[in-house]
Parts: structure tokens; C-alpha cells; sequence
């Protein structure tokens, strides 16, 4: 069988994994579903990669016309097309890969009510692969809005799952409500492609727009359609909702959340770019830099900035999210298949050591039911081996080498650094102080360090909680031996991005098929493959690697000053304003949220609309 | 004529963003979402709605007969599942949130400030 | 003449889905969007979409306002059940508590 | 932000966002314009297939991909309902009161109740031939069986209601989709591919895996918004919080 026949099955075995699941659930002991949930996961990872090694022999474009719809010459067809190429397929893998931990993760002891029906969750969790993996693979606009709500609407299900507490109904409220608007508005603008083109596929409506100079009626459409996925990729100003959804999510959920569903919203602008408006007819390329550069700088800052003051791990880290999100937008918006084979790299290593940090916060959780930096204040002295792992991620995070965050962000920075140098500096200043702040974090709960905490603080930090519950039912006495090995796993998994050199390559050749406007029209439409000429590996070299340790320096040099929190008063005086945008209303959010749209259309508009 | 149907889905997306950002009831802002979703239905039936077409459903009608576009309406009952699915999911949360807080109202839910 | 019938759903739609937003009392909002349910039915029905039109129907003038008055029973409900009730969602005024309550408990028996 | 201030930020950036607006809407093809390339490639090909309904032929036949994905999503907010609105500790089941109905309106709804059944298997069996289908009959029927709660009360609707059965039909209803779709791969084709004869145009039978996909998506839609439905209804009308439970309080000492 040809190997794009398989490519449905990534998306449709979890489906069934789901079904399975629904149904049986009722009678299954937990062990079972569990068994259940990994096989299906397992199963659609071996599709997926799969997939990927097959194409990496033969024709790299894997694509496959639904319900056997091949369109006629000219590309003019009425089906829907999943065209992989190997980007797309990458991701795949390190979504079906998580999700896999995730449901090892949550093995056995991670509480999944209702009590009656354990196969609910797992199901909920093979539902977000599926739409995750649909989203990444299908080649039609309308399709990826159909995946894009998929997954919000399991997300939303997921967030709130703990209905017993106040926030994460809340918190899944938000963000359901703001990603909600987020999928209306790029439905909008998929309308006027439509409209303009008469097409849906990506490929399809990308050649039609070339055929004419760009307006209005383009800009719009990239705006909306772009806003869309950007609220998804919580970029500033659409990022409110993240960290109110990801600090109160379950912590299995809150692996996938910020691992890869974020990423892949960035995925999905950079996808949208390149196969509907890089030709002549869509947004110039200066405008969608100018765009990306502007809200990834933005979101970069400013989720360091936050991140750094949080006290509540869940939210510190969410907040990192949202940092290494804008770190994505430059080196997408920087346009160069170097920056995009960097990016690539450092989302998957970012995804890898994301969800270990996230899992040995769980945890804490479920040994303390406790999140909080002080409350937590020298309590896991007795975890040293989780502390190793804390620390490790957090220098990988940092960028330290060989860690494959470290190898993508020096091949991006680098890549940037041609654009212009003080993005390079954004890279190093970002990833140092948002390492640093989960290296203050991990000092401080692992090895007690710097001064005890005192009784109450109330300028400093946010919110604390006081009321967080274990996810296991109970406190966890002893350690399961899946959640210790989960984050190994995940770090090896990030280490191995940045020692393979095959899969640097390989990213190389990736990057250059996917930023590539008229190679993927070719191939999904005229069935050519395009030959990856002149593709660059991405590779280590020397200024690369003492940014890293530049970084990381930085970052173990603020995370013990930060320690003592000798800065914490001027801090606050400076960023009180910034915290109180995180207001966690709803009206504040959609009002920011319509200011997206707006700033979006401010700053691509120059050079696409002629003003006349 | 020309141009009233589009104008009319873009008023629709504004007024339900407008409801949303004063609302002062959660349920009343989940309303406003589905007022907001509304625009899409409008914009792409209009879309595809060609003059003096009929609807393209060939039961009784000559097969050459001239219709207007399926593709749009297709795309149209799937936004409008997905609009009620939505909907019944925020509902839910909301329900749920009654109970915790004890309040719907955005300005008295400050659980998740900073 | 079409586009007559058109132009006058059109500003149906338009009208109600205004009038959805400015009701702010729940209950209200959602007898409103049951009626914007009924006039982007007969806009659908008008640009030649019956399929739509069904399940615009369907959906729109009837599940989606039946799940929210279902909300807004269960919130009412639990609002009144309980001796220390906070004065929940209906600081907007213009809105008689008893009366609603009273709709409430019909929805909820 | 005060609400003062949001509304007037709102007010500026919607500004923006209009003026973007109307001018794609000037640069659009005139309503009622004859440019419909898609559309009139999808009619060709829906009438190739023998299927009446052009609609249904996108829905369950060109773009079958799409109603897979509005159907999972069915399928997740079901799910998502059933877990977000469990019974948790310290709520207990009331049992619901019986309602009185007057007898004109409970004769109508019984009266009803047979129709409106019938009229929505009409429209899902149809949905190939003429307006209609899965979807919109699935719909009439769920919302058909709430007549018994209407005319008669909750109790009724209980009992010709065994939740575990529709979550069944649910569950089916999806995996029929499924297994249809690999049942043509199997076949040697696509992934829902249209395998089946297709029939003369405009007979019940025509076109082909439209009507087994049409009849799997009326199915899951009937049972999924009629187990939607209950749980909502179960919230509205059975649970209860314990009195003296402390649930709804501790949510409420954050603030």
C-alpha cells in the first residue's frame, strides 16, 4: 500500500481509540482503558512516523485526496487534500509522541472522574490528538478550520475538567470563549478567500491569488485568518486567555497545552503564509515580517517579564509558554528556511522540555498540594532526583548546549541575527530569563535556598493559590515510577534533537520544502515532487554555542540573584501595569482581542494596500 | 444591494464583539458569541448566492438548472454544529461556574488576576 | 422581488442580532436569539439554502435557547437554594427578580 | 481596565477593524455574481455520483473529511458534557417532581410527539434527495422526545430515555462514519470514498456511502443532543447541592 493511503489512519485511529473508549468505558477497570488509550496513541505514532521515513525515501510530499477526489489538470478538483511534508509530518510525530506520554503520564494514578466512566478522559485526550494531527496534515483552509475547533472544543472539555474547583471552569471558560471568537474570525476570512478565489484548498487559492495585485479584500482576509491562529498561538495581544487556561488546567493536559497545541498555531500562520500569500498576489514579504517581527518581539518580552514574577509554578511556566511562542513568530517571521529550520528544532525540543517541567511540577502537586514557590520553599529536598530533572529542564530552557533548545534557538538567533542583531540579543535575553525564573523556582522549592520565605508578601507576585488539590485523589506517598519516567524520557528526547545530526539535517531539508510558495502548489496539485536543492543543514557551530552558555549563564546568574528577590520592589513599581492587563476579564480579553485584529491590520497593511 | 449583505455580516460580528466586552452575565456573553458566530452564516451564504439561482437540490428540477453555490451551504451547516456544540460546552462551564463563585458577573469573577 | 424578501431578512437579522446583544437579561436573550433563529431562517430560505434554513431552525430558534434557559434555571435555582444566596447576575437592572425566579421554576419543575 | 476605558478601547479598535471590513467587502464580486468556480465543479460532480442533493454530495461525499471532523466534534462536546456536568461530591440526585400539565396541552404533545418522530426520520432519510438529512432529521427527533417533557414531565421523558442506550447510538453513530471510511480503503480506494453503487439520481437509494454516511451522522446527532440535553436537564431538574456542603463555599472564600 502507498504510503499516503496511511495518512487518514493518523487522524482516524485515535478516533477510534475514542469510541472504543466512550462505549467500553463503562465496563472497563481503569487498567484497561489505560491499555486501551496507549495502544491506540502507539498505534498512530507508528503511522505517523510512518509516514515520515517513507517520505524521507522517496517522494518528500506524502499527499492524499480524500474519498479518492484527485483533482483534474489545472489543479481543479472538489476534495479535500491531506498534504504532508516533512514539517507537518515532524509535528505529528511530537504531537502523537506527547500525547503518549501524556496517557503514560497519567497512568493508573491520575484521577479521572466520573468515577463510573474512566475511559472519559482518555478518550478526551485521544480526541485532542486527532484534531491536533488532523490540523497539521490537511491542505484545505476550511478543513484546518473544522481541526482547529476540534481542538478547542476537547481543549475547553479538558481545561475545565476538575469542576470541583473554581478555577479551572474559569479558566476554561476564557478560553474557550476567546478561542471561539479567534476560529469565527478566521472563518471570516477563509470566506473571502473564497470569495475571491473560488477555492478552499491551500495550494488552490494560493495560485489564484497570484494572478492579481493584492487590496483590501487580501488584507482582510490575511488578518482575520492569520488573528485566528494567532489567538491560538497566544500571541500578544490574543495571549490573555493562555495563562488563565493553562495555570488551572490538569497537569497532563497542561503538557499537551503548552508543548505543542500553542506551536501549533504558529505552525498554522507560517503554513498559511507560505501556501496562500507568499506568491504575488498575497502579503509582501516585508509586510508579514514587519507583522511577525512586531507581535513576536512583543510576546516575547512581555511573557519574560511576566514569567519572571510569578510564584505559582503553573502560571510561571505558562508564562514561559508565551515567551518561547514569540520566539517562534520572529524566527517564522524572519522568512529565511534557516530561521524555519531552527524554529522547528527548537519547538520540538521546546515541546519535550515543556511537558517535563509541567510533569515534574504534577508532581509537586500531588505530593504537597502545592504549586507555590513559597509555600513549597525547601519542601522537595526530598525528590532530589525530580530536582535534577527541574533543573536540567531549566537550563534547557535556558539554552544550554547540547539540549536541541539550544541547537534551534542558535540556528534561529542566527538566522534573525541577519535581519537585524537585536534579535539576536531578544533570543538570548528571553530564553536566559525565562530559564532563569524556573531555575529561581527550582532552587528555591529543591534546595531551600536563599532566605526562608516570609509570612505575606502581597505586593510581590500574583494571586496565590492556598487551595490546590492533588490530581491523584490523594497526596502521593511514594513516586510512581511512570511519572519520574515521563520527564526523563521527554529530556532524553530533547538532549537527542540536539546530538542527532541526522535530524538537524533533516530539519534543513524540512524547512526548505516548507517555505517553499510554488514547490508545494507543484506538488499537491501537478503531483511533482520538488527536489530540495540547496537545502542548508542546520548545525551547531561555535557562535552558537557560546550564546547558549552565554544564556544560561545569564540565566543561572539572575536565578540566584532573584533568589534573594533584591529587586522585588523596583520590579513592582515598573511591571504593576503589565500585571494588571491580566485582569481575567472576559470583556478586557475580547476588547484586546479586536485590538489584535486592528494592530494586525495596521501593520500589515502598508506595502499589501496601495493607498490611493 | 450589491453590497448590504456583507455589510450586514460585518454589523453582526461587531455587535456581538460589543455585547461580549460589556456583558455583565456570563450567559448573556455566551448569547453574544452565537450572535457573533451569526456573521459567518451570513457572509457565506451571501457568498455564494448567485441571481435567479435555485437551491441545489436537483430532485425535481432539470439538471441544468442554473443554482447557487452547495459548497458554501455545506460549509454553513458545519459552522452552525459547531456553533451549537460550542455553545452547549460554554453552557456547561457556566453552569459549573454558578457554582464556585457563586456569581456570573465578569467584574466579580477576579479569580485569575497577574 | 427576491431581493426585496432579501433585503428585508437582512435587516431582520440585523435588527435581532442587535437586539440580542442589548437584551442583557438572560432569559430575554435568549426568547431574542430565538427569533434571530427564525429570521436567519427565512434569510436562508430567501438566498435559495433550505438545507441551512433547516437547521438554522432547528438549532438556532430551538436547542440553543432551550439549553440556555435550561442554564438559567439551574443558576437561578441555585441561587435561591442556598440561605446565604449572593445576589448573582442581575446587577443591570431593569430586570424584576420575582417575575423571572417565577419563569425559572416553570423551566426547572 | 474600568468599564469606561474598555469600552472606549473596544470602540477604537472595532473602528479599525470596520474600515478593514468594508473595504474587502467593496473589493468582493457583487452579491448574487455568477463566480462560482468550486460550487459549479461540485454540482458536476454530485449529479456524476446520482446524488440529488448537492449539498448532502459536498457534506457526506466530496468534502465527507469535514462532516467527519463537525461530527467528532459532536461526539467531544458530548463527552465534555457528560464530564463537565457530573454529579460531584457533596451534590445528590433529587427525585424530579411530578408536573401538572393541563390536559389540552398534554393531548397536543402526545398527539405531537408520533408526528414530530416521523417527520424527522423523513427528513434524515431523504437528506440525499431533497433538503434535509442527518443532521437537521437528527435534531427534530432529539428535540421531538422533549415533547414528553413539555406535554407530560420528566419522569415520562426518563423512561422512554435509558441514557446508556443513546450514548450507545452516540458511540455507533461515529464509528459508523469511521468504518465507513476504511471499509473503502479496505475496498481499495480512498479514505471515504464513495465505493457503493450509486443509483439512479433521485431514488432513495442514490447516491452510494452518502446515504450510509447520512443515516450515521442522523444517528449520532439524534442520540448525542438527546444525552446533551439530559445532562443539562439532569442539572436543571435532579442535582442538588447537599445542604451544609461546603463546595460552593470554598469557591467563594477566594474572593
Amino acid at each position: 500500500m502507498n504510503v499516503s493511503r496511511l495518512l487518514p489512519l493518523v487522524i482516524v485511529v485515535p478516533l477510534l481509540g475514542a469510541a472504543v473508549l466512550a462505549l467500553a468505558g463503562r465496563r472497563l477497570p481503569r487498567i484497561a482503558s489505560d491499555v486501551v488509550s496507549v495502544v491506540f496513541a502507539a498505534f498512530s505514532v507508528a503511522l505517523a512516523v510512518t509516514a515520515l521515513l517513507g517520505g524521507a525515501h522517496g517522494d518528500p510530499y506524502v499527499v492524499e485526496w480524500l474519498g479518492g477526489w484527485r483533482p483534474g489538470p489545472g489543479g481543479t478538483g472538489v476534495g479535500i487534500v491531506l498534504a504532508a511534508d516533512p514539517m507537518s509530518l515532524g509535528l505529528t510525530v511530537l504531537t502523537s509522541l506527547l500525547v503518549l506520554a501524556v496517557l503514560v503520564y497519567s497512568w493508573r494514578y491520575f484521577e479521572e472522574p466520573p468515577r463510573q466512566r474512566s475511559g472519559a478522559f482518555p478518550a478526551l485526550i485521544l480526541l485532542f490528538q486527532a484534531g491536533m494531527c488532523g490540523f497539521c496534515l490537511t491542505g484545505d483552509l476550511f478543513n484546518s478550520f473544522v481541526f482547529f475547533e476540534l481542538m478547542g472544543v476537547v481543549a475547553y472539555a479538558l481545561t475545565g475538567f476538575r469542576v470541583e474547583e473554581p478555577r479551572p471552569v474559569q479558566g476554561a471558560l476564557t478560553f474557550g470563549i476567546v478561542n471561539s471568537l479567534g476560529g469565527y474570525a478566521m472563518l471570516l476570512g477563509i470566506s473571502l478567500l473564497y470569495a475571491r478565489t473560488g477555492e478552499l484548498g491551500m495550494a488552490q487559492t494560493g495560485r489564484q491569488l497570484d494572478g492579481r495585485e493584492p487590496d483590501a479584500l487580501v488584507l482582510a482576509a490575511f488578518v482575520l485568518v492569520a488573528g485566528g491562529l494567532l489567538v491560538k498561538a497566544a500571541a500578544v495581544p490574543f495571549h490573555f486567555w493562555l495563562p488563565d487556561a493553562h495555570a488551572v488546567a490538569p497537569t497532563p493536559v497542561c503538557m499537551l497545552l503548552s508543548g505543542v497545541m500553542v506551536e501549533l498555531g504558529v505552525f498554522g500562520v507560517a503554513r498559511l503564509y507560505w501556501t496562500v500569500f507568499a506568491g504575488p498576489g498575497g502579503v509582501p514579504a516585508e509586510a508579514f515580517t514587519r507583522t511577525l517581527l512586531t507581535l513576536g518581539v512583543l510576546t516575547a518580552l512581555l511573557g519574560t517579564v511576566m514569567s519572571w514574577r510569578q510564584r505559582h509554578l503553573k502560571r510561571l511556566l505558562a508564562f514561559s509558554t508565551v515567551s518561547h511562542t514569540g520566539l517562534f513568530l520572529i524566527g517564522v517571521g524572519v522568512l529565511t528556511p534557516e530561521a524555519t529550520a531552527g524554529t522547528a528544532l527548537y519547538v520540538l525540543a521546546h515541546g519535550g522540555v515543556k511537558a517535563a517541567l509541567f510533569a515534574c511540577t504534577g508532581i509537586l502537586l500531588d505530593r504537597y498540594a502545592s504549586v507555590d514557590e513559597r509555600e513549597l520553599y525547601g519542601r522537595a529536598r526530598e525528590l532530589p532526583l525530580v530536582g535534577v530533572l527541574f533543573g536540567l529542564a531549566g537550563l534547557a530552557l535556558c539554552g544550554l548546549p547540547p539540549f536541541g533548545t539550544s541547537l534551534g534557538k542558535a540556528v534561529a538567533e542566527e538566522a534573525a541575527g541577519h535581519t537585524g542583531h537585536w534579535l539576536t540579543a531578544v533570543f538570548v535575553l528571553v530564553s536566559a530569563v525565562t530559564g532563569g525564573a524556573v531555575l529561581r523556582a527550582g532552587l528555591r522549592v529543591f534546595l531551600g535556598a536563599g532566605p526562608p520565605p516570609e509570612e505575606e508578601e502581597p505586593l510581590t507576585g500574583a494571586r496565590v493559590s492556598g487551595d490546590e488539590h492533588p490530581e491523584t485523589g490523594s497526596r502521593l506517598r511514594r513516586i510512581p515510577g511512570t511519572m519520574l519516567a515521563v520527564p526523563v524520557v521527554l529530556l532524553t528526547g530533547a538532549l537527542a534533537v540536539g546530538l542527532v545530526p541526522q535530524w538537524a539535517a533533516a530539519a534543513g531539508r524540512a524547512a526548505h520544502l516548507f517555505a517553499a510558495h510554488d514547490i508545494y502548489a507543484a506538488a499537491v496539485l501537478d503531483g511533482r515532487a520538488g527536489p530540495p536543492e540547496g537545502a542548508v543543514p542546520a548545525q551547531w557551530n561555535a557562535a552558537g554555542v557560546l550564546l547558549g552558555l552565554l544564556s544560561t549563564a545569564l540565566g543561572a546568574g539572575i536565578a540566584l540573584l532573584g533568589v534573594r528577590r533584591p529587586l522585588a520592589g523596583f520590579t513592582e513599581k515598573w511591571l504593576g501595569p503589565l500585571r494588571r492587563l491580566q485582569s481575567g476579564h472576559i470583556g478586557d480579553y475580547v476588547a484586546w482581542t479586536t485590538a489584535g485584529l486592528a494592530l494586525l491590520a495596521v501593520l500589515a497593511a502598508p506595502g499589501t494596500v496601495a493607498f490611493r | 444591494m450589491t453590497l448590504l449583505p456583507y455589510l450586514v455580516a460585518g454589523w453582526i460580528f461587531l455587535i456581538g464583539l460589543y455585547g461580549l466586552v460589556t456583558s455583565r452575565n456570563m450567559i448573556h456573553a455566551v448569547g453574544c458569541l452565537s450572535v457573533t458566530q451569526s456573521s459567518t452564516y451570513v457572509l457565506l451564504l451571501a457568498i455564494g448566492y448567485r441571481d435567479g439561482g435555485t437551491a441545489p437540490v436537483y430532485a425535481d428540477a432539470p439538471t441544468d438548472a442554473r443554482v447557487v453555490d452547495p459548497v458554501v451551504q455545506a460549509l454553513t451547516l458545519t459552522d452552525i454544529v459547531v456553533g451549537a456544540t460550542v455553545t452547549a460546552l460554554l453552557l456547561a462551564l457556566i453552569i459549573q461556574l454558578h457554582k464556585r463563585h457563586g456569581t456570573l458577573d465578569p467584574d466579580e469573577l477576579s479569580e485569575l488576576k497577574g | 422581488m427576491t431581493d426585496v424578501l432579501i433585503a428585508v431578512a437582512l435587516f431582520l437579522v440585523a435588527a435581532t442580532a442587535t437586539a440580542a446583544v442589548l437584551n442583557r437579561e438572560p432569559l430575554r436573550q435568549a426568547l431574542v436569539l430565538s427569533f434571530l433563529g427564525l429570521a436567519l431562517t427565512l434569510l436562508f430560505t430567501f438566498v435559495q439554502a433550505p438545507d441551512v434554513a433547516l437547521s438554522q431552525l432547528a438549532v438556532g430558534s430551538a436547542v440553543t435557547p432551550l439549553m440556555i434557559v435550561l442554564t438559567v434555571g439551574k443558576v437561578r435555582r441555585g441561587s435561591t437554594s442556598r440561605e446565604h444566596s449572593i445576589d448573582d447576575d442581575d446587577d443591570d437592572g431593569g430586570e424584576g427578580d420575582v417575575g423571572d425566579a417565577g419563569d425559572a421554576g416553570e423551566e426547572a419543575r | 481596565m474600568t468599564r469606561q476605558s474598555r469600552l472606549w478601547f473596544f470602540l477604537a479598535a472595532a473602528t479599525v477593524v470596520a474600515v478593514l471590513l468594508v473595504a474587502a467587502f467593496l473589493a468582493l464580486p457583487h452579491f448574487g455574481g455568477g463566480f462560482h468556480p468550486y460550487g459549479d465543479r461540485s454540482v458536476r460532480a454530485a449529479l456524476a455520483h446520482r446524488t440529488a442533493n448537492a449539498v448532502a454530495a459536498v457534506n457526506f461525499d466530496q468534502r465527507a473529511l469535514d462532516t467527519l471532523g463537525e461530527e467528532t466534534i459532536l461526539f467531544a462536546a458530548v463527552l465534555g458534557a457528560v464530564v463537565l456536568l457530573r454529579q460531584i461530591p457533596g451534590e445528590r440526585q433529587e427525585a424530579p417532581r411530578p408536573a401538572q400539565v393541563p390536559a389540552a396541552v398534554r393531548r397536543l404533545g402526545v398527539l405531537l410527539l408520533p408526528v414530530a418522530l416521523l417527520v424527522g426520520m423523513y427528513v434524515v432519510a431523504h437528506g440525499q434527495v431533497t433538503p434535509g438529512g442527518g443532521f437537521q432529521g437528527g435534531i427534530v427527533v432529539a428535540t421531538a422526545l422533549h415533547l414528553l417533557y413539555v406535554a407530560v414531565d420528566y419522569r415520562a421523558l426518563e423512561r422512554i430515555r435509558p441514557l446508556a442506550l443513546y450514548e450507545v447510538g452516540d458511540v455507533a453513530g461515529e464509528a459508523a462514519y469511521i468504518v465507513t471510511g476504511i471499509a473503502a480503503m479496505l475496498a481499495g480506494s480512498a479514505f471515504l470514498a464513495n465505493v457503493l453503487p450509486w443509483g439512479t439520481l433521485g431514488t432513495l437509494t442514490s447516491g452510494g456511502t452518502v446515504v450510509v454516511l447520512n443515516a450515521a451522522v442522523g444517528m449520532e446527532v439524534a442520540c448525542g443532543v438527546v444525552v446533551l440535553l439530559a445532562m443539562f436537564l439532569d442539572q436543571a431538574v435532579r442535582i442538588e447541592e447537599s445542604p451544609g456542603n461546603s463546595a460552593a463555599t470554598q469557591g467563594r472564600t477566594g474572593k
